[in-house]
């Protein structure tokens, strides 16, 4: 594996993107600087911008407003770059599917604008936060 | 030491300080960490961050000015690379020029002009806020700075070679003192960290100098700003604290012990204060600063006028 | 003469009316026929046993027998927040005449579609029905005999009225 | 999304309105102060209401609690009980002490939240850290009795689906203890520090006539003076027969709005404790055959103020009309009294004081209407924790040490 | 003000009412037609101070109606205004933000997902719906499919 992918694995810089949640995964995702979950010691880090970030944590079920910035998100992160569908809104729309103002699940609306973007899920509603901390370092060894 | 021990030590030089620089700003991270009860990244943690970066795709926004913002990073790490050869050169060669104090202090402000380059060539908006603040910053800083290298020269009768500065250790003396002090903030100031990080704090919360970097170029900026770490404390041992002794192995060990007192200096600044505004700084430094130093020349000139040291 | 739904049981195919639709409006997807069928059957074809199989076997205790000694004695009657429509009830009943498709999980409710009836005073269902057993039109209960009230404006007509005789109610006023 | 007179809107979009986008403020600024304020909140709307039509009634429990994540205990109480409000039914006794026992732990933990956002905002990164930190054990009780941090779904038309078991009892209440020790020492450091006195008093004061006009609940209206708490107004669950007191200061500004929250904790905590002695035991669930044609207002005390549910039901298992009232919905527009005219350093804890979801917080964009340049978010938060920084000089208090709390 | 004193106040209002329900003794329903709908509510929160609650919009079969819900903090009561919109092509009404600041949103969102126009409110602009939301097409109506 080259060392580019290995060294993306040891230092991932997150950004965490909302598109119509209902804050429980935001919460969680917060939890994980916390003291009990402090994820700095596997190097990752939350970055206020989506230039400098590795990883997309995408929470919420992508809404109509919301879905076209989230496409537009994507487009300016650096690649190669991994979204996580947090929670199951995320992942396939949760107990929201198919509400009329719910723009599709998230993995479809990224993949619009990029077909092969490499899409990771990470179920629960809210999952926890080792369940997160779980589901990114399951994602970067596969990679 | 035989030629070939020689070059090998010139080569392995520049790698040396960034791979130091890297690891003082490790040492950062992991107290800040500690002061919050968190556990903090492992000791690799900005090799491997560097090294992502590296691998990463550079993104350059459409109304920037493409070649300025590729080239600023490149200048800011350049100017500190120079600085930091120089001053091993002056340690270990003993070979100090007059005059060397200037051409250090010139080589310092590189790294902030091409922060300010960078983010204004970056052409957005957002980023301009981030410049302005830089350059306030930094002009703000600068004349404290200034003054407080007149003090340490005058303590050095005048002269400005680093090596005559370095043997009159001017911190034991009161104006020396606080040139010190002054100078450290300043170092802080321009190193970029709380309680003057205006600039960079956006960085980490966001908005700010370097939001349009990413990629390589971001690596450069990072780089830049680690080896930072190395450059300006070595500096200011030198100047303040009586530079580095090469001889024996203690020497060697007296002078890393001065690097590692400024470090930890730096790190509980940075952790015990919250941001300062702005205009505040200025404030600050032009007059608290300013003033201090006026009063330190002073008593500078008194003490090298009756030759009395302690002054 | 208030007009009435008249369901004719016979010619109504068992599985459930695939084609009809309805009009009520305040559900999606929502089938009022088969409301109106469930009761229907639970009113005249169950036999209502004695150690009725199908209320032991459903798991939430959603069926129970109406108590009383009058006409409706041994009605059953599915509650409709416990029912989650598994169809245990259905294998269980030694006469077949619960059928799974008539107790969907998401109940539907008939209004008789007061106030919504199409160009000739038809309800939705009356128009769309397949096989033509849901009629909507005035009738009087004395003149035809195989018919049945079973609830306030719903009439039930079973063919071959002398093998139902057990269960017919004599032709009084459907209870309410 | 940016405007800006010299610079064109870039296709790139440095500032990227999306950072956590909930409701999104233009506050429109004259030199340093608010002038005006305009929110945009369709991002984190997922039609709930018309959702709810599809669920059967004992399905849209589950739904209701997604609608915000922090009082995902209320509303499907407030549910619940527009439902039985309806049917007529009520709950079995320890059914109402298992709703109390869980809605004042999340309380509890909402509060904690709060404070560690509220001290965020201020520069207080430190009590940002702890006050979560402190935040954890309450969830790890409410996962020992519900199975989840958060999204309960303990609650049905008719009582409860879970019980308390008795066995974690002592434990429960050997685990608060601890805590009220811990929120005892943050509420005493972030009460008594004279920089918070400084910072937060006379900040987006909200006075009692606006609190009216705007119709305000929960803390916000409690903390200018307005004294409304759905639990002693119209006691539902058990609230009637546990004894406690509403806190509720006068001032209105942000400070007594900390103040309020804070005291508000420790009367959970002691609420959580009677609650868990008086523990009647039996059943926890009437059983519910039929809902009955009608319509039913229930209404719970969230955290952040009265959740308001309206169910209309046709005889069948599914809800016809179901209105569901966040306390947010009436909260957040009263920054229209309280924010303008505040120095937009103050913005971001003005903001926060109503305690909007977590997210709300982040979207925020000001519009110099002189010179266009947009500050974000960012620029806002540190404008925030600068001013705290002039005032902590000011008043000379040494930085919070981790020792002396 | 308790209980009594609340009845015979409301009574005073009975001839704009089409019906008085007192569904239990902390719930009371207020039926009137939707043009002197302004008249009771501005009775509700200026003369008897009731705090404003919220508003439901409801498609129902005949006719749209739009619940003003109130609440009497002393003794937790419930009074809900029920309005009935008989227009149903162009449901409109009288707006209450000018007496009520809290109803703007409210009415706004009906306005959004009902299409009932409110007269003369302040800055009826689109609420909760996304800006490429077609126009004209009302989600909370009962013919929108999910």
């Amino acid at each position: 594996m080259s060392w580019k992918m290995k060294a993306l694995k040891k230092s991932v810089w997150v950004f965490h993107v909302n598109t119509g949640a209902c804050n429980n995964c935001d919460i969680e995702i917060v939890n994980l600087l916390t003291p009990k979950f402090d994820v700095e010691r596997f190097g990752i880090k939350l970055v206020g911008s989506p230039r400098h970030a590795d990883a997309l944590l995408v929470t919420g079920v992508g809404t109509k407003q919301a879905a076209k910035r989230l496409q537009e998100v994507y487009r300016q992160t650096a690649k190669p770059c991994v979204v996580f569908c947090m929670g199951a809104c995320a992942g396939g729309g949760g107990i929201f599917e198919g509400a009329y103002h719910v723009a599709g699940p998230v993995d479809k609306i990224v993949k619009e604008v990029d077909p092969n973007a490499i899409i990771a899920y990470v179920p629960g509603c809210p999952p926890k936060p080792e369940a997160m901390i779980s589901g990114v370092v399951k994602a970067l060894a596969a990679i | 030491m035989s030629v070939l021990a020689n070059v090998l030590f010139w080569i392995a030089v520049v790698p040396g300080t960034i791979i130091l620089g890297l690891i003082a700003s490790w040492i950062v991270r992991k107290v800040s960490a500690l002061v919050q009860w968190r556990v903090g990244p492992p000791v690799l943690q900005p090799v491997y961050d560097v090294a992502k970066l590296m691998g990463k795709e550079i993104l350059v926004p459409e109304c920037a000015h493409r070649a300025v913002f590729m080239f600023a990073p490149l200048a800011g790490l350049a100017g500190v690379l120079l600085l930091s050869i120089m001053l091993w050169r002056i340690t270990v060669a003993q070979s100090a020029f007059m005059g060397d104090i200037v051409v250090a202090i010139y080589l310092m402000v590189l790294p902030s002009l091409a922060l300010i380059l960078g983010s204004s060539a970056s052409g957005s908006p957002h980023a301009t806020m981030g410049t302005s603040r830089e350059m306030k910053l930094v002009m703000s800083y600068e004349l404290p700075l200034v003054l407080a290298f007149i003090v340490v020269v005058i303590k050095a009768g005048g002269s400005l070679s680093l090596a005559d500065i370095a043997q009159s250790t001017p911190v034991w003396s009161i104006s020396g003192m606080v040139a010190f002090l002054v100078a450290l903030l300043c170092v802080q100031a321009k190193l970029g960290y709380v309680p003057f990080d205006m600039a960079e704090a956006e960085t980490e919360l966001g908005g700010g100098v370097i939001m349009e970097y990413s990629g390589a170029l971001l690596a450069a900026w990072k780089v830049m700003h680690t080896t930072m770490l190395v450059a300006l404390p070595l500096f200011m041992v030198m100047v303040f604290l009586g530079g580095f002794g090469v001889g024996s192995a203690g020497a060697v060990a007296a002078g890393a012990g001065k690097y590692v007192l400024v470090v930890v200096l730096v790190i509980l600044i940075k952790n015990t204060n919250p941001r300062v505004r702005i205009d505040q700084a200025m404030k600050f430094f032009w007059v608290y600063c300013s003033i201090a130093l006026i009063l330190a020349i002073a008593l500078a000139t008194i003490g090298g006028y009756y030759g009395i040291g302690w002054l | 003469m208030t007009a009435k739904l008249i369901i004719d049981l016979a010619k109504c195919k068992s599985q459930g009316q695939s084609g009809v639709r309805c009009s009520y409006r305040n559900h999606p997807e929502n089938k009022g026929i088969d409301s109106l069928l469930e009761m229907a059957r639970f009113a005249l074809i169950c036999h209502r046993c004695e150690a009725a199989p199908c209320i032991n076997a459903c798991p939430r205790q959603a069926l129970e027998k109406a108590p009383g000694d009058g006409s409706d004695a041994g009605v059953l009657k599915r509650a409709n927040m416990l029912c989650t429509g598994c169809g245990t009830c259905a294998i269980a009943c030694p006469f077949g005449t619960i059928y799974t498709d008539l107790i969907p999980f998401p109940s539907s409710v008939c209004d008789l579609s007061k106030g919504r009836l199409d160009q000739d005073g038809k309800p939705l269902c009356v128009a769309t029905c397949s096989d033509g057993s849901i009629e909507y039109r005035q009738v009087d209960m004395e003149k035809e005999d195989d018919l049945v009230e079973i609830f306030e404006g719903i009439v039930v007509r079973v063919v071959g009225g002398s093998r139902w005789e057990p269960f017919l109610r004599k032709k009084e006023k459907a209870n309410k | 999304m940016k405007k800006s007179v010299r610079k064109p809107i870039l296709a790139v979009g440095p500032f990227h309105p999306l950072q956590e986008e909930m409701e999104f403020f233009q506050l429109t600024v004259d030199g340093e102060i608010v002038t005006d304020i305009d929110v945009r909140i369709s991002y984190n709307h997922r039609g709930i209401e018309k959702l709810s039509e599809t669920l059967q009634f004992d399905q849209v429990p589950f739904l209701v609690s997604r609608v915000c994540g922090i009082c995902s205990a209320s509303h499907p109480l407030a549910y619940v009980q527009a439902v039985e409000d309806i049917v007529g039914v009520t709950p079995p006794d320890r059914a109402l002490y298992v709703r109390v026992i869980i809605n004042e732990l999340e309380r509890i933990h909402s509060h904690l939240l709060w404070v560690g956002l509220a001290g965020h905002f201020i520069g207080y990164d430190t009590v940002f850290m702890w006050a979560w930190k402190y935040r954890e054990p309450v969830l790890d009780l409410l996962e020992k009795i519900t199975g989840n941090r958060n999204n309960y779904g303990n609650v049905k038309v008719g009582g409860c689906r879970e019980d308390v078991p008795d066995e974690i009892i002592p434990k429960i209440l050997q685990e608060l203890d601890n805590v009220e020790q811990k929120t005892e020492m943050l509420a005493k450091a972030v009460l008594d520090d004279p920089v918070l006195h400084a910072r937060l008093k006379g900040v987006g004061t909200l006075s009692n006539k606006d609190a009216m006009d705007y119709a305000v609940v929960g803390p916000t209206a409690r903390g200018s003076g307005v004294d409304i708490d759905v639990r002693r107004d119209d006691p539902y669950a058990a609230y009637a027969d546990l004894d406690w007191k509403v806190i509720t200061q006068t001032e209105g500004d942000v400070f007594a709005k900390a103040v309020v929250r804070l005291l508000e904790t420790f009367e959970s905590i002691k609420m959580v404790r009677q609650a868990l002695k008086k523990l009647p035991k039996g059943p926890v669930a009437a059983e519910v055959k039929e809902i009955p044609p009608g319509e039913g207002c229930g209404h719970a005390e969230a955290p952040r103020g009265e959740t308001f549910h309206y169910v209309r039901s046709d005889g069948g298992n599914r809800p016809v009309r179901h209105k569901i009232r966040a306390p947010s919905y009436v909260n957040v527009p009263s920054f229209r009294a309280s924010c303008i005219g505040q120095h937009i350093a103050d913005v971001t804890i003005t903001l926060a004081a109503v305690d909007p979801c977590y997210s709300c917080t982040e979207r925020m964009a000001v519009m110099d209407s002189r010179s266009n340049v947009i500050l974000d978010y960012e620029s806002l938060l540190r404008l925030s924790r600068e001013k705290t920084a002039k005032i902590k000089k000011e008043i000379g208090s040494p930085e919070l040490k981790l020792e002396d709390l | 003000m308790n209980q009594e004193e609340l009845d015979n106040r409301l009574a005073e209002i009975s001839d704009k009412l089409i019906d008085t329900q007192r569904i239990s003794d902390r719930r009371v329903f207020l039926l009137c037609e939707s043009e002197n709908s302004f008249a009771v509510n501005k009775f509700l929160f200026q003369d008897l101070a009731l705090r404003f609650i919220i508003a439901t919009g409801i498609d129902s079969d005949s006719c749209f109606e739009v619940l003003y819900h109130y609440s009497n903090d002393e003794t937790g009561c419930i009074v809900t205004v029920k309005a009935f919109i008989r227009d149903r092509e162009n449901p409109s009404m009288e707006s209450i933000t000018p007496i009520l600041p809290a109803a703007e949103w409210i009415e706004r969102e009906m306005r959004d997902i009902l299409g009932i126009d409110f007269i003369n409110h302040p800055n009826l602009r689109r609420l909760i719906l996304s800006d490429d939301w077609p126009e004209g097409v009302y989600p909370l109506r009962k013919e929108v499919k999910k």
